[in-house]
């Protein structure tokens, strides 16, 4: 399966400075969303892990969308991925 | 009185005048002028985003337009705000906004507040108002007009911009959602990047406050479809993309605005945030 | 002279304190602001996105910004126009921008040019400017502009506006098409309405105007990869939704920027397009 | 099939002022956009069809979209429209 992963608000700058990461699993037909966020920490961010994941789920302040609409109306963080999904973390904005 | 045709409008001849062009638009008419110029709106920050939401609110025609800032006009707001100018540095920017206002529009009735919107003050402020508009720089402002809104059932523009980014998004409209729905809890203190650090471009600024502008006139024109609740707008300049995504509704658990808030009036939100009601202050740790 | 330190960069004191938040902005920092400060833009029209292009493009520090505008200011212009004031009603618009601008940055120089941009003068005029942003009101105009454009071989930044819509492009950029590529024949000129007929909304005029400066600034900053060439932004204020289409590339057999151009000095664009270099005017018919 | 038209630029206000369609033909896998175009004309524009049609073809000064990409990259007019697909009509704006 391959998934696309959008970032903005910045959260690009802990990625490789990279907005689309294209992400494949070649043994898997699905994988839970929380493993999808886990195995980006610990495979793609190198340092400063607490700018994304806290306690085990995506820090505050971080919306994530799911084909581009809230987690929130597809179960959060217990929503399972699947093949071409596009996965969007956006860290909000609060300057002006 | 001794007239024999009544006119169906209260618009005066300056007015017709003046906003012939915006009146003959659709979906505003005759009927939508009459509602923006009986209107009551309050922009909280007047630097990069409060700018362009004043300045395309009054010209637009509101009756009356509340603008809230503490700080003063400084050179290296100017590539920004274009609301003020060189010759009102160390003016409080509420009344070079304000200035810059009465010089296109005389016809609206601008009120200043020279002071931080703090628990103690928004919600005397705010009362006066139909709409508030979040041109703030800060998490816990942002947090404390949310509250204010929904303690006093006012919809809220929210609008921020940060670099080449932007986001828009209309809260505590018809039932949609607050910011505390989506964002229960306030964002660690380390992940949040100022302007002053980050920076930010003027055009950025302008494009998100035109649209924050532009969400205030539908509402006040009860173009209710098109208002931007329960929908964000993701704005990536350097791309030159936007996207219009769908968020979730009001939270029937919000501590806010849900059945059974916990929150029943204004709270200490720089305690809340662990920050201060101001971009320029460090985190509130760093007062010491 | 005696200093240990040699200062990689040209900017003064001044320029470092004003644009401070700028050039501590990704991928414009010191190098972009140095670009910026030696830029020449040439914007045509004054109007409601002439005045949000300029200012913006004034306040991010372009060396010198040519204003093109022949009207004079009235009061209906108010609501959109942001850039002139009630006692400007009466003074040439390019003027009254030129004043706004000096007000807000003193360190541009600003030239005006009060007079119709035709085949006459455009040549002359643009020469002096190294990217040209179309801010006009007519067809015959944005013919005229582009084909100027691609003679000279500048970038053209194009943004339009009616009621509640917008949409923006980049002609004649890094090989990319011109506005003739994409549109050989001007329209019939029973379709088109002016925003004298159909109305237009300040904020949309915003949006699409601070999305013109930032394109343009993209250009001035080398920003190559994001520029809106080959692609067009359409936006829809009523329902708050943006698009960003593909478009054709260079069109080979384009009548100007093709292999063989049959254009190869202005025309008359009042006959070509049937329509006059003015948005007030009616037809070319209708001068008789 | 089915076919989502979308209109803008003002050029819904000939088609019933809806700015999106959506056409069936039960009868057939796919159709040509000059077709489609005629189709319109004569079923959905009631009026003024010098307004959208001029020699068999959009009037100048209206750019088509063939799934939001314009479409002199897919043939122009002589493009198949197929199954779902979203077709764009989008009359240029001049105002500023
Ligand atoms: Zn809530
Ligand atoms: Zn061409």
């Amino acid at each position: 399966m391959k998934v696309t992963v959008d970032l903005s608000g910045g959260l690009e700058l802990l990625f490789d400075k990279k907005k689309v990461h294209q992400i494949e699993f070649s043994d898997k037909n699905e994988i839970p969303l929380r493993e999808l966020i886990l195995y980006m920490r610990d495979n793609l961010l190198k340092e400063r892990a607490e700018l994304f994941v806290v306690d085990n789920t995506v820090r505050p302040g971080i919306l994530v969308l799911i084909n581009d609409a809230d987690w929130e109306l597809f179960g959060g963080i217990e929503y399972n991925v699947e093949d071409k999904d596009t996965i969007t973390f956006i860290s909000t904005l609060h300057g002006g | 009185m001794s007239a024999v045709y009544i006119k169906d409008h209260s618009l005066n001849s300056n007015e017709i005048e003046r906003y012939s062009r915006q009146l003959i638009t659709p979906d505003i008419g005759v009927q939508g002028q009459m509602k923006l110029c009986a209107s009551r709106v309050l922009v909280v920050g007047a630097g990069g985003l409060g700018c362009p939401v004043a300045l395309y609110l009054a010209t637009a025609g509101v009756s009356v337009l509340g603008i809230v800032d503490y700080d003063t006009v400084e050179i290296s707001n100017l590539h920004r705000q274009i609301g003020h100018q060189e010759s009102s540095t160390g003016v409080p920017k509420a009344v070079s906004l304000a200035n810059t206002i009465k010089s296109i529009n005389s016809l609206v009735t601008v009120n200043t507040y020279e002071t931080t919107f703090t628990s103690e003050t928004a919600m005397d402020i705010i009362k006066n108002y139909d709409i508030v508009v979040d041109a703030s720089d800060n998490v816990a402002t942002r947090y404390l007009i949310n509250d204010a809104c929904v303690l006093s059932k006012k919809p809220l523009v929210s609008g921020s911009a940060l670099k080449w980014e932007g986001q828009v998004t209309v809260y505590n409209y018809e039932n949609g959602p607050c910011y505390r729905c989506i964002f229960p809890t306030p964002p660690p203190v380390d992940t949040v990047t100022k302007c002053s650090d980050g920076g930010v471009l003027g055009p950025i600024v302008g494009v998100i406050g035109s649209l924050q502008a532009l969400e205030t006139i539908k509402i006040i024109t009860n173009n209710k479809e098109g208002v931007l609740s329960g929908r964000l707008l993701i704005y990536d300049g350097m791309s030159a993309v936007f996207r219009t995504v769908r968020i979730r509704g009001r939270q029937p658990h919000c501590s806010v605005c849900g059945d059974n808030p916990t929150v029943t009036q204004l709270i200490d939100y720089t305690e809340f945030c662990r920050s201060n009601y101001s971009e320029a202050a460090g985190k509130v740790d760093d007062r010491v």
